[in-house]
């Protein structure tokens, strides 16, 4: 049965909701009521139910099996954080409520906040960004704010061929011009060539590390040292904090600001699309330049600053968002830090670490790796062991697909041709990840057996095939709109 | 722990299968030093029932807006959300996806997202609506970058009736990109004609933003801002909060609005304590190409089937890089979803009866303050939320309130810390969760404060 | 991918649940201590969200379509009766409180008793009962009560051949013996047949109606007429009150006792076999032998009768089950029925007996109607249709699974040859049953057509295909075993 | 109304297709004067809010086992019941479906059946299991009922230690069979010996009855009596009211018992004041068609794949009408799907942990209520629940603890109201769910109380 949108299921006069009658109150709207249909379907509450069921139906989740997406850490999320995000004490709080009845909520930021500095080892934190690219946002306007207080007109940042997309877009939207590094051989930083960008019109670095190779920057020190020298920043892209929490602590790298995705390190849950949340911890330099508002301790209880001058010593370049932050995602990830405490932290990232290199030693024969030695949390492939079969990287990604797991991510990063980005993470058993291997291996070995017809079509059981995306893009449909007669 | 799989065996087997003695060994690209040989200074791992209790204590610290007669609003608003909503935004095939990047796989999320388009592209009467933003606020600062690259012009003029955070963030947002942003400030006794803000677009301006209802509460009709806007080559953008109101107001479409943006948590999401919330963004067709933000466009599969992928995706970051028309990557997925379900719900009946019961509710709150000595209500119109001038600040006032456990609204001063012509003003925000019984609670509790 | 049993997936080590380190103190418990292990497998709690997540996915519930089982009444099941019925002050109360910390429980099992009985327009109402099969023993062992207190050893009770498996079951386990009367060919209570078997000996007469054919037993108030008149009771069954509720009540019918399944009835979910839950109402003549334990008000407040010789003029005659009924059930059959209330209840019953005559009406010039003239809320079909096509009730019905939808009942009731009983209810959409018409046409069409052969294989698109369930009984395996080596 | 879908034109379309002219019509075989031409005396309609806020209020008028240290047993147990339990047993798929009788779209519920099965039969220690009964109560009656059905005996003699609902309810379905049941008195201080038994059982004896532990908390050695049972071909039923026993003490099935069944609440299950709750019913292989209830078997289907089916439904009362088992027919599904999600994420090392722990909680609680004066443990062994002498009736003591909210016990007088010997004795449950604060609360209270 294929399911209808809500729009062609709707009947005029039917609704999901029972709402007193209105009593017919005089309107105070200023003369603007309405005055014309809105356009919404009417259904009752079983046909929603069972559309909203059958949709899930034809989506995957980590629930659903194995879901290697690198660089997306699609790690399992536990139902207790859901539990505790609907306390009727933390979900059911205005924004605005004053903050002697809050002292509870400022409280969790406070704690939050607490284990991101430990974890980072690092003064300061912003819990106000959005998601990991206004976190980035909020890194980069730091930077650009203490540079303006030093009154100096640094514009470049160096991005990494590697980085993510949203580095480059988040220096380019804080008035930054963005100069690529290149990558070495064995997939980091091209350390002489970083040295020969540097100069005094240099704000900083965008880096991420872990890198979106899989791989940690050896030189990451040396690059610090470096961009400090030349008077700009080090600013360290988060994304990958999960190969080395409790391991390692950026503050001991010499970062100067780094946003932390809470999804990907903390498990808050991706939803299909977020919502996310990005917190910012920053070194003493950047850390007067935080944006509002923040949650500072006073006398027994928390207070809210949420006004630029409040605080002396404080230059807040700014505000980030409406309200004090993605709250619902601070309760999950802090259940998700207690619940693993400092131990279980520590041995999440090993763990994720060690799936990583034991599926790369599994595949390492048949793929071929994009670079050598030990990866963290995700494995690298590039696409030359598909030579000459006919199948790339995606048809194989959609072949997998018919096995039963969620592909690995696909051409990224960039500084690899037809790369594979595979990622485990620490939640899934050796069992999986011996199955996903054989999967690949079989798929390999029928790719290798030259039957690149099957691998085109592929897949074949979803419950959609591949799809246009050319004719979506080409005359872009983006709603539905009634029938004209 | 109960999150982590991997036993003794079978960490000793896996490193047998790599070669390596350890798994710091792994880890030997790590700077000397660095690397951690032991737990930071945090606490020890938990039990569920551990975890549990702990937040329980930190929840109990709290007042819970529902515990209470409770009369917030300033762009978060308490409604009720139906059971199913909750339900459906649990199943593990959605709380556990990823982004819709393999369409074969993701129809669930893709097919909610075209009709998550389609309902807001109606409610606010505009021919579009992306797959969500982070929330109003940043919707807002969004709606003026893109009116700038739209109009390839730098400026832009914000109306006094902007929720002041708003404004801040968009502020912010164009303070390093060289974008001036103009407008005056506003009072919830005057409000500003259309005339008064034609007098601030110059041919610069790349767009006017208002707020309908205003932050103040008030509801004015856009049209002729939007014939000036236009004559002189700027875009109108009109910011809500509130996204019930469109059921009992007319749309901001119908002014003529070339972005409509703003909050969705009204509808389907709890109040969070602020986030995570949901943005909602819509424009006109001509404009589709400058929007920011993921958006789900519908095409057919090799069977020929009609199915839904992301789309005009070389407008954003992962493709575009530097050059993308935001930043936005994770959007606001599962609260969009929760908007869909619960609009879902209401349907064409549904959201227009609860636009009217919040309507009807506010009236009679208004009507019940304006009998109380040293308060009145400034607005002459307002959807579901409206200013209130008091005898005394209005800080003072509230904290009176809780101690009579009456949550009785934002003052002013919350808002706008540096402005203390406005200190004597409160905002009060009804909604349908409020009950006669509230109303008459607020009313009394307001009459002993300033008594 | 198959799933696993738990057992072949633990592994020893593993576990979901994160319990403090025992301190070791000596044991108290009698030199009894267990000194071998229980056999139970170590999974984390990833590996069991899954496994659940990857069983629920085989299995089709009304959230997934339709579900036109007839006499199930499976029916939409609110959420909010869900979360209700998880409210803290509801689901946190141990059994054994005082009676002055549970005054609200007290007070909820009272109003969904009153709402029940204005209901049913009866008297008095035991709550204690399970479900509907211990309903039955409810109402029938009050009957054996009532007779043992008249000092009469009837013991022959009537049940017509149409009635459901548990009626007999029921009967017998109270030391009744059972006499079949038969049907009319218009699918009621022979009533002739009914008369000559009355007799001094009778017991009373258990009856459902609406019977199980879907039809109403016109003559059900000569049959309460005559059944007392014989000195006997007459016990309904009340599995299809639902079909009534609202809109006739049965105290006006001449009923003695009747269950009411609150799962059918109030659509407290069925979950896959329970709980149910199984309310009995009495007659005046009833009452005094329901069984402990029972509410009464007392006072401002509310009192539980835990013991038999408490209340003068009550006979109880025993106690069917631990503590005091399905709580959980009663808190979701009350919040059905308040969202209802007596309108949306009498609606509810009216627009499930309109779908099933719709539903009737356009299937009954191709499939063979058991009976003529209007039915209740469900439609009754022989197989009188498949005829000569080779395709037998069963066939269609696995045939029905693979066009999207959960098949009707099938050889039930046993009066009719091969028997279709097809229960549309009231929360479905005209368009869906429309569409399982349509469906269900095209099949006819399919079998007429002569392709036995398709029908005999059928389904083909589910988890499994047709079981083998002579082998599962030939030779039961009931457990999982660990290989022995 | 939001469940009904049928809008005015549907039902007017659909009525003309049946030829009918009103619903009404359709009731044309009910009686003259009994079909209702109005709605009955009840309220109408209420959306969810409303609906809601009704509950609501009942709830805030009970005081919530876990809103205050609390140690009631007495065959039900508050235990920690992990979040993904809820989540599990919520899902559509396994909430909505109904007895899995059409097995190719029900292997989801047919699996876990068979995995439940699988762990009954795995901590009773015996062969098989069945797939649920209603509680513990109902299969202790089964079970006796069973025994005369295998033994073709008419006789049960309980044991003076099974819980008084159980031998009512037992009672209650053998009062009308034929069935005798014998047995003698229960004491706190006096247990008894299998000789003791042995007195009782004749050649008419289908089965003896004992608890394990005891209503009173006592832990007992069955062998000697299984065989002395066995000598005279009666049968030996061990039954049990707290599931998580068995992961510290050894199982019934080591002593010999034919068949074992209890109360599995305490796995997966929410105290919901009683009810609905999930008996577990295990036997051994040569008992297995003598069995009441449902039972899931293994099997391949056409395709020779593993699939599980109901099987030797010839049993049950839907085949075999007044010739069944039993006339169960609705089990307790959600509720073992409940106890399988539990039992699964406790595993072998958690379960016996989780045993451990209530038993050392109990030991504390013991010492420290042995610390009161004017109160006495008076058990030697136990395993979370003991039996407590105090110098003054027990229900009036419970009552002082509530006031000083504390849910202190169940009283012997609330299980035997006809027992006044029983009056000073009070039944203390002890779970991992008890704090050391619960635990010195309940002492300091008690110490009050008695003083």
């Amino acid at each position: 049965l294929e399911e209808k949108l809500i729009f062609e299921q709707g009947q005029p006069g039917r609704t999901g909701v029972d709402l007193p009658e209105p009593k017919g109150t005089k309107s105070r709207l200023g003369g603007l009521d309405r005055d014309s249909d809105v356009g919404l379907p009417g259904l009752s509450e079983p046909q929603v139910v069972r559309h909203f069921t059958r949709l899930s139906q034809k989506n995957y989740g980590i629930d659903a099996g194995f879901f290697p997406l690198g660089s997306c850490t699609m790690k399992h999320n536990p139902r207790l954080n859901e539990k505790v995000a609907r306390l009727p004490g933390l979900a059911d709080l205005h924004p605005m409520q004053p903050e002697s009845t809050v002292q509870g909520a400022l409280e969790l930021i406070d704690q939050c906040a607490h284990w991101l500095l430990v974890l980072t080892g690092m003064p300061a934190v912003s819990m106000s960004p959005a998601a990991g690219a206004q976190g980035e946002l909020c890194g980069m306007m730091a930077i650009r704010a203490a540079l303006d207080a030093r009154g100096e007109n640094r514009r470049r940042v160096l991005v990494p061929e590697s980085a993510h997309g949203t580095n480059p877009a988040t220096a380019a939207a804080c008035g930054f011009t963005v100069d690529s590094i290149p990558a070495t051989e064995d997939g980091r930083v091209d350390l002489a060539a970083f040295e020969a960008k540097l100069g005094d019109d240099v704000a900083g670095i965008m880096l991420t590390n872990p890198n979106t190779c899989g791989l940690f920057e050896r030189d990451v020190r040396k690059i610090a040292d470096l961009v400090h020298e030349a008077g700009g920043y080090f600013y360290c892209d988060g994304a990958n904090f999960n190969a080395i929490v409790g391991r390692v602590r950026p503050a001991d790298l010499g970062i100067d600001a780094m946003h932390i995705n809470l999804h990907k390190t903390f498990s808050t849950p991706h939803g299909g699309g977020g919502p996310g949340s990005g917190p910012v911890v920053f070194s003493e330099a950047l850390a007067p330049f935080a944006p509002i508002p923040y949650v500072v301790k006073k006398g027994d209880g928390f207070h809210l600053v949420e006004t630029a001058d409040e605080e002396d010593g404080m230059k807040p370049f700014g505000r980030l968002k409406g309200f004090h932050g993605q709250m619902g995602m601070f309760i999950r990830a802090l259940t998700y830090m207690k619940s693993h405490g400092a131990d279980g932290l520590r041995q999440a990232s090993g763990d994720a670490v060690l799936n990583a290199n034991y599926l790369l030693a599994r595949l390492k024969d048949k793929l071929s790796v994009a670079f050598p030695g030990y990866c963290m949390h995700e494995a690298l492939f590039d696409d030359g062991f598909l030579k000459d079969t006919g199948v790339s990287t995606l048809d194989l990604a959609k072949a997998i697909i018919d096995e039963g797991f969620h592909p690995m991510t696909m051409y990224f990063p960039l500084v690899v041709h037809g790369a594979l980005l595979i990622e485990p993470t620490e939640t899934e058993t050796k069992e999986s990840i011996d199955q996903f291997c054989d999967a690949i291996l079989s798929l390999v070995a029928k790719a290798e057996s030259g039957d690149a017809e099957f691998f085109k079509n592929a897949p074949y059981l979803t419950p959609r095939r591949r799809l246009d995306e050319t004719a979506a893009a080409r005359k872009p449909v983006l709603r539905w709109k009634p029938e004209t007669a | 722990m109960r999150y982590l799989p991997l036993t003794r065996a079978d960490r000793a087997a896996m490193l047998d299968t790599i070669g390596a003695s350890s798994v710091d060994e792994l880890y030997c690209d790590v700077p000397d030093g660095a690397l951690l040989d032991a737990p930071v200074d945090l606490p020890s791992h938990l039990g569920e029932m551990q975890v549990e209790r702990d937040m329980m204590a930190l929840a109990a610290k709290n007042m819970g807006a529902s515990s209470v007669p409770s009369f917030l609003g300033a762009g978060a608003y308490r409604h009720h959300v139906p059971a199913t909503v909750d339900y459906v935004i649990q199943r593990g095939e959605f709380l556990t996806a990823y982004t819709p990047y393999q369409p074969e796989i993701a129809q669930g999320t893709l097919q909610y997202l075209f009709e998550f388009q389609t309902q807001v592209a109606s409610i606010t009467g505009m021919d579009v609506a992306n797959a969500s933003m982070w929330d109003g606020a940043t919707s807002c600062a969004e709606a003026v970058l893109m009116a700038c690259r739209a109009t390839r012009r730098k400026k832009a003029v914000l109306s006094g009736g902007l929720h002041p955070h708003y404004r801040e963030v968009t502020e912010t947002y164009c303070q390093y990109s060289d974008t001036e942003v103009a407008g005056r400030d506003g009072h919830p006794e005057h409000q500003a004609t259309a005339e008064e803000l034609n007098d601030l677009i110059d041919d610069q301006t790349a767009c006017v933003v208002v707020q309908y209802p205003d932050v103040f509460g008030r509801i004015q009709d856009h049209t002729q801002l939007a014939d000036l806007c236009h004559a002189k080559g700027a875009l109108l953008v009109v910011v809500f909060t509130e996204a019930v109101a469109f059921g009992a107001v007319k749309s901001p479409g119908s002014f003529g609005a070339d972005i409509v943006c703003g909050e969705g948590q009204s509808i389907g999401n709890a109040l969070n304590y602020g986030g995570p919330y949901v943005g909602l963004f819509a424009t006109t067709q001509k404009l589709v190409r400058q929007m920011p933000g993921r958006l789900c466009g519908e095409t057919v599969d090799q069977d020929g089937k009609r199915g839904f992928v992301l789309t005009l995706s070389t407008r954003e970051q992962h493709i575009r890089r530097e050059k993308a028309t935001s930043n936005i990557c994770t959007n606001s997925g599962l609260c969009s979803l929760a908007f869909t379900v619960h609009m879902s719900l209401l349907g064409e009946d549904g959201y227009r009866r609860l636009a009217t019961l919040n309507h009807e509710n506010a009236c009679k709150a208004a009507d019940a303050i304006d009998t109380v000595g040293g308060a009145s209500v400034v607005n002459d119109s307002f959807f579901n939320e409206f200013t209130v001038k008091l005898s005394k600040p209005a800080a003072e006032v509230v904290e009176a309130l809780v101690a009579k456990d009456v949550l009785g609204g934002v003052p002013l001063s919350r808002l706008y810390p540096n402005r203390s012509d406005l200190d004597n003003y409160l905002l009060v925000a009804v909604t349908e969760t409020n009950t006669d019984e509230d109303i008459a609670a607020l009313a009394s509790a307001l009459k002993e404060a300033l008594a």
